[in-house]
């Protein structure tokens, strides 16, 4: 049974997370978390590896309009990458493409801060 | 074996606790159904999306995450289209009060909503809310499917 | 983020076309939801079988193949067990009168019945049928769950 | 979306069945005409290999006994050989060990006749 985890690696002064599985309105408190305590540790440059996340959902999206403001105010960003297809759909009909920086790979997005 | 469904309509129906732990099983089950009826993968997607936001509105909006109450799924299945209906028993809304989404706005206040109806209307044929507060609230969400090619 | 489901008592129904078409279906429903109550895979492939043998009489024998009627399947799920009760509207029959399968004699007939009740007595903890003729014919399935050892 | 096949192929005098997939009451009439049209032409010496078998019900197991009487009349047998452990449960359960031979190989299946 595959449900949701979240993997954080430090890489120097950017911390990326790792997403897997399923991101709905059940597991989205545990992504959540994760983001909390980077900002809480303020340590605002984000990157958010997809690579392994199946599905997510309005209430993932949300979010990251909910750190975004944040993230930004204190000088980060949080830059995506490496979104599947079926992921990548669902940012693009709510217009996410013109509010962060998508990569297709994570050198690249690493390299942006 | 498997017999030809073209022109049958079939109907099923899936209660189940108002609970964000069954998202995933809700989530599983339209989209075997969906692949049974041969929808193509990105409709499967889009179909399985679409259910999860209403059923994901009737847990947090009509129940405020108390899982005692129930959701009622009803599919219908035909030859050329999917019709789900999401029903709850709260206390119901104003489809025509939404406000459409502004992502930009949402985000001067760290906040955001409105995504899950949108989102819903982006992906699926049609919707459609049936409001009757004090007796039940259903969102129709309907997908034609395309031409077949193969099968 | 999984809630502990211990103690609490979760119900599933899922009404669904008497077709054998719809088997395939039901399994997997009933699979994901033994899954997630964490049945290990031997149990939950019982569970499985169990639901597939009293569906399919109820196809069978409740109606003859009419695919218009409809099955309830109703899953109770609480902290150390799994009941599943399927349920047609079809004439009943009395569970007292079946005939012990004699594997060895129905093969001089060149013909074999009886074997899915046999089967569903095998692979679950308790079988009990509920007939009332003219109203409804219920198979009740239950299953308990081994002490968990993680997780 | 995994359904039900079934292949044959005549090895000299022996005809060996591969039934793939979900075997139910959905599924068994085909199943059950495989047998047939080897019945029909009088190739009686059958061997059933489960190795691409997923799941069987009470079904699938009905139609070896609607079959065995007549194939053996005719001086043939099926044997069957390859089951997976999920599959060979359920035979188990139901005595079919006893009256049918079991085999781990084709090969030892094809050999006995
Ligand atoms: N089933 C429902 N019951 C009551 N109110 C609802 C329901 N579905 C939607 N709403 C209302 O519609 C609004 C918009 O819903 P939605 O677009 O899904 O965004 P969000 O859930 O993020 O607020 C909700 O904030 C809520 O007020
Ligand atoms: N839901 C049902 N409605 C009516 N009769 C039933 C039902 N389930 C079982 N029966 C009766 O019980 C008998 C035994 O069923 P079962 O053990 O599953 O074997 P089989 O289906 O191979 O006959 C059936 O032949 C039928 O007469």
């Amino acid at each position: 049974m595959k449900g949701f985890q979240v993997k954080r690696l430090d890489k120097n002064d950017v911390s990326v997370l790792y997403p897997a599985g399923f991101l709905d309105a059940h597991t989205v408190p545990q992504f959540e978390s994760a983001l909390s305590e980077l900002v809480e540790n303020g340590r605002y440059k984000i990157v958010v590896n997809f690579k392994d996340l199946d599905y997510i959902s309005s209430a993932g999206l949300g979010v990251f309009m909910g750190f975004i403001e944040e993230v930004r105010n204190n000088g980060g960003d949080i830059k995506l990458c490496n979104l599947s297809d079926r992921v990548y759909k669902v940012f693009d009909l709510l217009g996410f493409p013109a509010l962060f920086e998508i990569y297709n790979q994570e050198a690249e997005a690493l390299e942006k801060f | 074996m498997r017999k030809n469904k073209k022109n049958k309509k079939q109907r099923f129906k899936l209660q189940i606790a108002a609970s964000t732990d069954n998202l995933q099983t809700i989530r599983d089950f339209i989209q075997r159904l969906a692949g049974e009826a041969h929808f193509d993968s990105e409709q499967i997607d889009q179909i399985a999306l679409a259910v999860d936001e209403a059923c994901t509105n009737a847990i947090k909006h009509a129940y405020q995450y108390d899982a005692s109450k129930k959701i009622d799924i009803e599919i219908w299945l035909d030859s050329d289209k999917m019709e789900i209906v999401v029903t709850d028993y709260g206390p119901g809304f104003d489809p025509e009060k939404l406000p459409e989404p502004d992502i930009n706005h949402s985000m001067k206040n760290a906040k955001v909503g409105g995504l899950g109806i949108h989102l819903m209307k982006k992906v699926m044929d049609e919707v459609r809310f049936e409001i009757r507060p004090g007796q039940k609230n259903a969102v129709h969400l309907i997908k034609f499917k395309k031409p077949e090619k193969e099968q």
